[in-house]
């Protein structure tokens, strides 16, 4: 397996806090990697520095053998990496069936005025991938009118429009309601692996980290504490102190 | 270059002190437009109209004074009398009725809310003060003239406008400076105007800012137009070009930016007064040249903070 | 029948009762004229204000393309061709000036905006010896498409073009908006960011709407100075871009419809309270405005298009 | 529509139908009936600055309609007035020309104040072939560019009411070497800058132009100027500017001491010297678009003066100022060119053709003198300029020293373009002013 994402030394501080301080990670074709720590620990400005909404104050990121260091996001997103929010970015004004398709127009090209954004191909394809997402009952309503947990969905749904090779996703699921968590994270790890994706995710919940992450990546502090396989890192006590302590106070208790 | 500027540095020497002059009164206009949208959001058209308002009610206090027989003197605080009645009467009438119908209503339509404002009080501007030029020049006779040397010559200055209108403008820059920074209310303006829904959700009552904010943003335009009144003779019209004019202030000082606003102002008059000088064609293009040009170099306007979206 | 069908059904309508006004009534035929070309002018304006960008400068191409007609005139004394003259000169201007301030969002894009069109507008008056300054140009009598016509049937061939035009814009904003780049202007408004995080640029995505606003703005200011045959630098003044903005919200910014509704109720208005008040016009378009924005805030196609729905649900 | 717009629909439909059957031009060489009361179209300033002049002008228009219809009308049929604002643009103009000619079937059109306004309406007018007296706007290239069979001036024009003072200048102060000259950034300011100069160019060649400002239309400060010129110091300062912006640079430069280092020509001044007062010192040259003054010391008919300025002041409690005379003037003119023009017809009432008929060669009387109108539609006016002075009867400045310019002296010919015309003059010229007439 070789690396998709190279990331060497990167470093970001806001003022004196230091959000990225030499950051070295590899992302493999095809893993799922998760990323846990504390708030603040600089885990959202690793994603924002990958797709070009930061730049990095030293250092390189590497994809598919080209840097895209420092990018626009958009120059980045056509490479194949595309993202998700934690908190969801969607049209509000449109339907969802309209966010799904503006996003399919935007991977297959947005520029000619004279057919509709609902042309038949399109439409169909967001159906399905609506559908995938268990999102066509609210196909039709406008995105302003959801609430937070379908949003969230909605929000991955249109990072996986665009076909990514690379899918960063940003606490895909916090905000939703607990019982429905492992569902909805089941459903996307089956569309995401259907379609050969590689993820990286940011998440607070170790069961979904354990369950369904190939590696677990712990920041603290804007460096990376940890590196590993779920079971050999979540069993670490430094990790279970720092990181998971906040989460689950008992450690393994709960998986008791 | 050298040989320019000795044939020619009397000549600047004057143009700055022109510029000066009249920045101070750019400053008292656009600071107070400024504020208002740094706090409210809204771009306020009928900012001109209560300059206009001002200046007029100005001139009528001032003569009334006059024709009560009171000393010459008193010409100066009815100056600042106009003001405040424009300003505490009209400020609130306007949030109250108008304003606070349509905060949360798309910026357009708030504009747009000023813009028939404008268009209704210019009217009615016409009904009170009719239209033959307007004027009331006492407190400029009051205070003379300095002579400034100016090779073998002198040139004589009216101390009303190269000595107290900064003085005005300065003190009103520092006011605000510490009013915004040293009180609790001004604190407040403050953090509304940094992040609006934080200081929602730390509990400030918004509706009591806004209202505040407004009131005094008149009375600053109402003031900025009593102070014209001494030098210039008011007809209709006066607010749709003074408008404009702040308009370019605030884009190139940067949202809400009081000291945005001071240099900014002091950018437009001294350029002004120097095109005048050396190039008169181009002194109207000024201040909308500087705009371009330093959005150009910074897109945020000269103090403007970046809003970076949180995603 | 479907939203789309209504729209044009109603704009055929309003078609052919607009030239039986302009039947019945000749100096009628003049105002809605202006009214046609006021209303393709503001299209482009609801176009930008679908994506949130106000612009207070669009006078600027209204002039630009008055001006150009008036100059070339005397050398090119046909109508078709200076419309064609004055389409591509405007979008050339909005293409170039779009490039700039398509970088620029909320009052930062309106105010330079209106900079450059006040710009444009000191050009106009300190270029004396060109432009005749205040004075403004004479547009000489025209031939259409090389056919020379007298005085009535030069205004009827002016006022069919402002008519095929309005109908031609309606229908191709119609059809823009509702393609994947007219639904991303609504995007810019409510989430710009996300765009980008798409791949796709939302700065040329508002440029494509700017350059068109521009040259709508420009064959309008193409058709005013055709039925004026006069232009002055007052087409440039700022008053007379918010007077565009003015119209989109009277008009309502929902249907295409709305800017020509917004239009012919502007100018009537104004002739109306002119004839009545000839000095209090202003105060009567800006209470109009006001009472608008605070008790009917979809403008006139709101309120209609509300009386429509209700009438096919009842 | 509106249902409030329904009188005007309705009365629109009605005429409407009649010239879609006849053509305009029909109708106005049909013979036309006596009608009940004569429509006459006012376009003027109501809003913006120009309307300093603007409401005056229709001040005189409302007092001169009253008084014409108390004294029983003209030739018995009493006259009504329509106002149009010109201050919403040419566009808006137009489209109530039209509506007050095509829809109000108005008699006559008495055209605007602005330069740019006249430029419009006038080609409009001879196109619908109705009678437009341009009432007050200056530009002269009207009838120097083009003939018209139905537009007449009746009062005179840019050139000579900037010749005037050049004139009363170089007779009285000869001497000047430097000038400097502020006007207002817009058509008037300009074009009256270039007759000045190419008649100064020709009548006293060698004058060295120090600077030429033009600030911006609307400007309310002066001051940048003022300590331009004051550093200058030219011997002679001209202005063209009036109203507010007049009135703002005379204060300024008068605080400032300005009027003491040049002499000052302001060939509109007489439109700001109540509103000024003593501002405005002795000793400077001030003209008036004409031969206006309330204080005129030869009038033709004093009585007739007296009464114009005395009912004015009665009821506007201000003097009045030239766009009032100019709107006398066009009032007088039109009320001689119907007694002509009914004459002519046989006592019949006049068609708008026979009406317009009547206007070349028409002589009337204006509140100060006896004018006529040329045979190419311009007026032929006298100007009157003078020297300020201050005395106890007024609280401001008055003219003394006043030169009457007789009308055919300083008018460019019939036929000939201004500018070369003023290339012509020489200075000789001067030797031809009539001496100064010292105020009463």
């Amino acid at each position: 397996m070789r690396a998709l994402l190279e990331a060497r030394g990167l470093r970001l501080a806001f003022g004196g806090v230091k959000a990225a301080d030499g950051i070295d990670l590899d992302v493999m074709e095809h893993e799922f990697l998760a990323i846990i720590g504390p708030n603040g620990a600089g885990k959202t400005t690793f994603i924002n520095m990958t797709t070009g909404y930061l730049k990095p104050q030293g250092g390189t990121i590497t994809y598919s053998g080209a840097e895209i260091t420092g990018r626009r996001p958009r120059d980045i997103v056509r490479r194949g990496v595309a993202r998700s929010f934690q908190l969801p970015q969607l049209f509000s004004e449109h339907t969802v069936e309209e966010n799904a398709a503006l996003a399919i127009a935007s991977r297959e090209g947005i520029w000619s005025p004279f057919a509709p954004l609902l042309r038949p191909a399109w439409r169909q394809e967001a159906r399905e991938l609506l559908d995938r997402f268990g999102l066509l009952p609210v196909a039709g309503q406008r995105a302003d009118a959801l609430n937070e947990g379908t949003r969230k969905l909605a929000d991955i749904a249109m990072a996986v429009a665009l076909k990514p090779r690379l899918l960063l996703m940003d606490e895909p699921t916090s905000g939703v309601a607990a019982a429905e968590k492992m569902g909805i994270v089941e459903t996307l790890v089956r569309v995401l692996r259907d379609a050969r994706v590689t993820a990286v995710f940011v998440e607070h919940d170790m069961d979904v980290v354990e369950r369904f992450a190939d590696r677990v990546a712990v920041w603290s502090q804007g460096r990376i504490a940890a590196l590993g396989p779920p079971a050999q890192v979540l069993a670490d006590p430094a990790v279970q102190r720092d990181v998971i302590g906040i989460e689950r106070p008992a450690a393994g208790v709960a998986h008791a | 270059m050298g040989d320019w500027f000795e044939q020619n540095g009397a000549l600047l020497g004057l143009a700055l002190l022109d510029g000066i002059a009249s920045a101070a009164l750019i400053f008292m206009v656009a600071v107070g437009l400024n504020l208002v949208f740094g706090v409210l959001r809204v771009l306020n058209v009928a900012h001109g109209s209560l300059f206009a308002i001002g200046a007029y009610a100005a001139a009528s206090i001032g003569l009334f004074f006059t024709s009560a027989g009171l000393p010459a003197w008193a010409s100066l605080p009815a100056l600042l009398l106009a003001a405040m009645i424009v300003g505490l009467v009209l400020g609130p009438l306007i949030e109250r009725l108008l304003l606070r119908r349509i905060y949360s209503e798309e910026p357009v339509l708030q504009l747009l809310v000023t813009f028939a404002l404008f268009m209704i009080l210019e009217d009615a501007q016409k009904l009170v003060w009719g239209v033959q030029p307007v004027s009331f020049s006492a407190p400029v006779s009051l205070m003379g003239t300095v002579d400034v040397p100016f090779g073998a010559d002198v040139i004589p200055y009216n101390t009303y406008q190269v000595i107290l209108l900064p003085a005005i403008a300065v003190a009103t820059l520092i006011g605000l400076a510490l009013f915004l920074r040293r009180t609790l209310t001004g604190r407040v303006i403050l953090a509304v105007t940094t992040d609006r829904e934080a200081a929602t959700a730390m509990g400030i009552d918004a509706r009591k800012v806004y209202l505040l904010t407004f009131t005094f943003g008149a009375m600053l335009a109402a003031l900025g137009g009593a102070l014209s009144t001494p030098t210039a003779s008011l007809v209709p019209g006066i607010g749709a070009s003074t408008i404009v004019l702040s308009f370019a202030v605030v884009a190139t000082a940067g949202l809400g930016q009081i000291e945005g606003a001071a240099l900014t102002a002091l950018m437009i008059g001294i350029g002004r007064s120097i095109a005048v000088t050396f190039q008169p064609e181009l002194e109207v293009v000024v201040p909308y040249l500087i705009m371009v040009a330093v959005l150009l170099v910074r897109p945020q306007g000269l103090f403007g903070v970046v809003e970076t979206r949180r995603v | 029948m479907t939203q789309p069908r209504i729209e044009l059904l109603l704009a055929l309508l309003g078609a052919a009762a607009m030239v039986l006004a302009a039947m019945a009534t000749p100096w009628l035929k003049f105002v809605l004229t202006l009214a046609l070309a006021k209303g393709i002018a503001v299209l482009g304006i609801m176009l930008l204000l679908r994506a949130g960008q106000v612009s207070f400068g669009h006078a600027l191409y209204v002039a630009l393309g008055a001006y150009t007609v008036a100059f070339l005139a005397p050398s090119m004394p046909d109508a078709a061709l200076l419309l064609v003259a004055a389409a591509l000169g405007t979008t050339v201007a909005g293409l170039l000036i779009g490039l700039f301030v398509s970088r620029y969002r909320e009052i930062f894009f309106g105010m330079l905006n209106l900079a450059l069109s006040m710009v444009f507008y000191s050009m106009l008056e300190k270029f004396y010896h060109y432009t005749r300054g205040t004075d403004g140009i004479r547009v000489p009598s025209l031939t259409v498409a090389g056919v020379p016509l007298d005085r009535v049937s030069y205004e009827w061939t002016i006022f069919g073009m402002a008519l095929v035009l309005a109908l031609g814009f309606g229908v191709f904003a119609r059809v823009y908006l509702a393609s994947p780049l007219g639904q991303a202007l609504s995007a810019i408004k409510t989430r710009e960011t996300r765009l980008d995080f798409m791949g796709v640029s939302s700065r040329n995505v508002l440029l494509s709407a700017y350059v068109l606003s521009a040259l709508m703005a420009g064959c309008a200011g193409a058709l005013i100075a055709m039925t004026s045959r006069h232009v002055t630098p007052l087409l440039a003044y700022w008053t007379a871009s918010g007077e565009l903005v003015f119209i989109a919200i009277l008009g309502g910014a929902g249907g295409v419809l709305g800017p020509f509704l917004g239009a012919a109720a502007y100018e009537l208005v104004r002739v109306y309270a002119a004839a009545t008040v000839a000095d209090m016009w202003q105060m009567i378009l800006g209470a109009v405005l006001l009472l608008v924005i605070l008790f009917a805030r979809g403008g006139i196609w709101g309120l209609l298009s509300s009386r429509l729905q209700r009438g096919r649900v009842a | 529509m509106p249902s409030s717009f329904q009188p005007t629909r309705r009365q629109a439909l009605a005429a409407g139908f009649g010239s879609v059957l006849l053509p305009s031009a029909l109708s106005a060489q049909a013979p036309a009936q006596r009608p009940s009361e004569i429509k006459i179209g006012v376009t003027t300033f109501l809003s913006g600055a120009p309307s300093v002049f603007g409401v005056p002008g229709r001040n005189a228009a409302e007092m001169l309609a009253e008084e014409i219809n108390q004294s029983g009308g003209i030739n018995g049929v009493p006259v009504r007035l329509f106002f149009v604002d010109e201050a919403p643009g040419i566009d808006h103009l137009v489209g109530e020309f039209r509506r007050l000619v095509q829809n109000e079937r108005v008699d006559v059109m008495l055209a605007s104040i602005s330069s740019g306004s006249c430029l419009a309406c006038t080609p409009l007018g001879e196109e619908l072939r109705k009678v437009t007296l341009l009432w007050d706007c200056g530009t002269q290239r009207i009838f120097e560019e083009r003939n018209y069979r139905y537009a007449f001036r009746t009062q005179a024009n840019a050139t000579p009411e900037i010749l005037a003072p050049l004139l009363y200048l170089l007779k009285t102060k000869p001497d000047f070497r430097t000038i400097a000259v502020l006007n207002q950034d817009y058509a008037w300011g300009r074009d009256s800058w270039e007759i000045w100069k190419t008649a100064m160019d020709a009548l006293k060649p060698g004058v060295r132009v120090v600077a030429e400002l033009f600030p911006r239309f609307g400007a309310t400060d002066f001051s940048a100027e003022v300590t331009r010129l004051l550093a200058l110091r030219p011997d002679v300062i001209l202005s063209t500017s009036w109203g507010g912006e007049l009135d703002t640079f005379i204060r300024q430069a008068a605080e400032r001491r300005l009027f003491e280092r040049s002499t000052f020509v302001l060939p509109l001044a007489e439109s700001s010297l109540e509103r000024v007062g003593r501002s405005l010192p002795a000793g400077h040259i001030v003209g008036s678009r004409g031969d206006h003054w309330h204080q005129h010391p030869r009038p033709a008919n004093p009585q007739a003066l007296q009464r114009f300025v005395e009912n004015y002041r009665r009821r506007y409690n201000a003097y009045p100022i030239y766009p009032t005379y100019h709107m006398a003037q066009a009032f007088s003119a039109l009320r001689a060119a119907y007694a002509k023009a009914i004459a002519a017809n046989g006592g019949n009432w006049p068609s708008d053709a026979q009406l317009a008929a009547a206007f070349p060669g028409l002589e009337f009387e204006s509140p100060t003198s006896r004018m006529r109108i040329r045979e190419d539609g311009q007026g032929l006016e006298p100007q009157l300029i003078g020297t300020t002075v201050h005395n106890d009867r007024f609280p401001f400045a008055v003219m003394d020293n006043m030169v009457v310019f007789p009308p055919e002296m300083v008018t460019t010919p019939a036929g000939q373009n201004s500018v070369n015309w003023l290339k012509t003059l020489t200075a000789e010229m001067v030797n031809r002013v009539p001496d100064p007439i010292r105020a009463g």
